[in-house]
């Protein structure tokens, strides 16, 4: 640790002064631990052997004068003033064996502590203040070029991307929307309505096939429907009791009669 | 030094020291300097000519020079660097599909007029999308083909066989192919990807860049 | 099919040719340049680390330097030649005594919570400071610290050390110091509190060293 004559500068000169005389000026600090900090360099030792017992006497005291001179005290600096009474007691007092706290000890060694600590970063800060600083004594380039905006485009396509629009455009012309072509198609209404009057001029079984209509054998398209329907418009039948269905084997003729 | 026999107050700095003051001032400086204002702001003794001179000389050929322009003396980049100063993006946007399309065609078809192109893909090419491939170097022009009109066909150019990989165009699947690799169900793709118009040249970039 | 076998289609330029390259990008530039920023403005195949090792060593000892900042690197006039440059001062508005010690509390506490500040040095952080500081660009936000409230922290940037002249936190004045007495600790040092790992941003131990 450095002298503590060289660790503050300039403008926080005669905020050391004043700590030293105890003239309070509680504008000047930055706080309580400023205060306490302000109070250590005052006993002119090496922070590491400060005594905190007399610390925490010289602060009730600045705090009492404060308080003569009806100075008011941000609550803070009242709360560690309570707190450094009550450190001081426990450092005079021999230790409480029931307590389990922290000793005084450990007490005033955590605020030397942070003294050393505030201390240090004060002279880092000063430390860091003092460096070559860029524009006070090191400069930036005073004739920056802007660099001028270009923009490239690289197009890319991949061998997917080719073959699918080679794919498109040769497909165009097969695709067209999807209709519903009426025109080869039997309903199965239409073979219920062809079915049930057929059946009852006709007695015993006979072959499904031959209710299919007569124009369609020759159309396979219409042929397929229509026997499709007819099957359909059967079953439907069968369904409601209005007819009976046999095959022997399996792909053997239907066969249908009506139920009496 | 300067003068030796002249005893100065205190030494001039040596010619070194000179040159990098010469140095920090000018790079500093937010306008070129005059001599007589780099002389002014040198220490007693100095001599700022011969300084800019070792100067000049220390940064010849370098990316960075001292050029003298009428009286005044600043650093400027090296000219030959100029293209190195400009900041250079590049973008990566994938071919609109109307483009893709007349590729794949010319490159299926070649050589191929623009006729036939259109005949192929049902639409009119617009005059931009053979000219924008023509400048990716993808494609080029062919012979004139030998009927009325003698119009011009269009061929891919080795450079499109490189960019997508191909050794020669023999490699491009055959429609029989396209089909059994499921590539010729027009549906999905109609369904995902409405048809540009004509003059939309260029989809918008594609998120990856 | 075409460059299968020769080796590249343009040969890096030369070790000379692109330390000029990035003399001339950095000498352009009032702000620092990332590595990678430098990298990706060199022509393919160029090794910006190569180059701007070569530079630094060129450039040692000039009026100009080349200065490194974290990843950052810049050229700027050399920090004895302060007396000549007085004309290029500009008057910035001197940091608050809190201001100062608030940026040194991050610089040497990094990440560090508001928390830790104000326990540090013992008063409230104004609202005021922090925000200065950011303002400033020497100060950003770190990770929120993995405690309860999700706490953000503080850094300083490469900025910071750009303006304080210092390649890396490593180079804080003090630290070493400050570090073996344990000052940068939360608590009063104990025999077993182990060494906690520099938990800097800017100089993690790149793997090309």
């Amino acid at each position: 640790m450095k002298d503590v004559d060289d660790l503050r500068e300039g403008a926080v000169a005669p905020r050391r002064e004043a700590a030293d005389t105890l003239v309070v000026d509680v504008e000047g600090y930055e706080g309580p631990l400023d205060v306490l900090l302000a109070l250590a360099r005052s006993q002119k030792v090496d922070l590491r052997q400060v005594s905190i017992v007399q610390l925490a006497r010289q602060y009730l005291g600045f705090v009492e004068e404060a308080r003569a001179l009806r100075i008011e005290l941000a609550a803070d600096y009242l709360v560690m003033a309570a707190w450094l009474a009550y450190l001081k007691s426990r450092l005079l007092l021999p230790p409480d064996p029931c307590d389990g706290g922290p000793t005084g000890d450990e007490l005033a060694a955590r605020l030397a502590f942070q003294l050393r600590r505030l201390e240090a970063m004060r002279r880092a800060a000063a430390d860091l203040g003092d460096r070559a600083r860029l524009g006070r004594e090191r400069f930036a380039r005073g004739m920056p070029t802007v660099p001028d905006r270009t923009r490239d485009v690289i197009w890319t396509a991949n061998l997917i991307d080719l073959l699918r629009a080679y794919a498109r455009t040769r497909t165009k012309d097969e695709f067209r929307p999807f209709v519903f072509d009426r025109r080869h198609l039997m309903t199965m209404e239409e073979a219920l309505d062809r079915l049930r009057p057929m059946l009852g001029t006709t007695m015993g079984w006979s072959d499904l096939m031959r209710f299919l209509p007569g124009d369609v054998l020759d159309d396979p398209a219409r042929l397929r429907s229509a026997v499709a329907a007819t099957f359909a418009a059967a079953l439907e039948l069968a369904r409601h009791g209005q007819v009976e269905l046999e095959q022997t084997v399996p792909f053997a003729p239907i066969r249908v009669r009506a139920r009496s | 030094m300067t003068d030796a026999d002249t005893p100065a107050l205190f030494d001039a700095p040596d010619a070194i020291a000179q040159e990098r003051m010469v140095e920090a001032l000018l790079f500093a400086s937010a306008a070129p300097l005059t001599r007589a204002e780099i002389q002014a702001r040198l220490p007693h003794g100095c001599d700022a000519r011969a300084a800019l001179d070792a100067l000049a000389e220390r940064y010849a050929g370098r990316g960075v020079e001292l050029a003298r322009a009428g009286e005044t003396w600043a650093f400027r980049t090296a000219p030959d660097l100029a293209a190195l100063m400009t900041d250079h993006r590049t973008e990566t946007r994938r071919l609109s599909q109307a483009a893709t399309e007349t590729l794949a065609i010319i490159a299926y078809h070649q050589p191929v007029t623009r006729a036939e192109i259109e005949e192929i893909r049902g639409v009119s090419v617009s005059r931009g999308t053979v000219e924008h491939l023509m400048d990716m170097d993808w494609v080029k022009l062919g012979r004139r083909r030998d009927t009325p009109g003698r119009p011009v066909t269009f061929v891919v150019t080795p450079a499109f066989l490189d960019h997508f990989g191909l050794e020669s165009l023999r490699d491009l699947p055959g429609l029989k192919e396209l089909r059994s690799a499921g590539l010729l169900e027009a549906t999905p793709m109609e369904a995902t990807t409405p048809e540009p118009e004509a003059d939309d040249l260029f989809d918008r970039p594609s998120p990856e860049g």
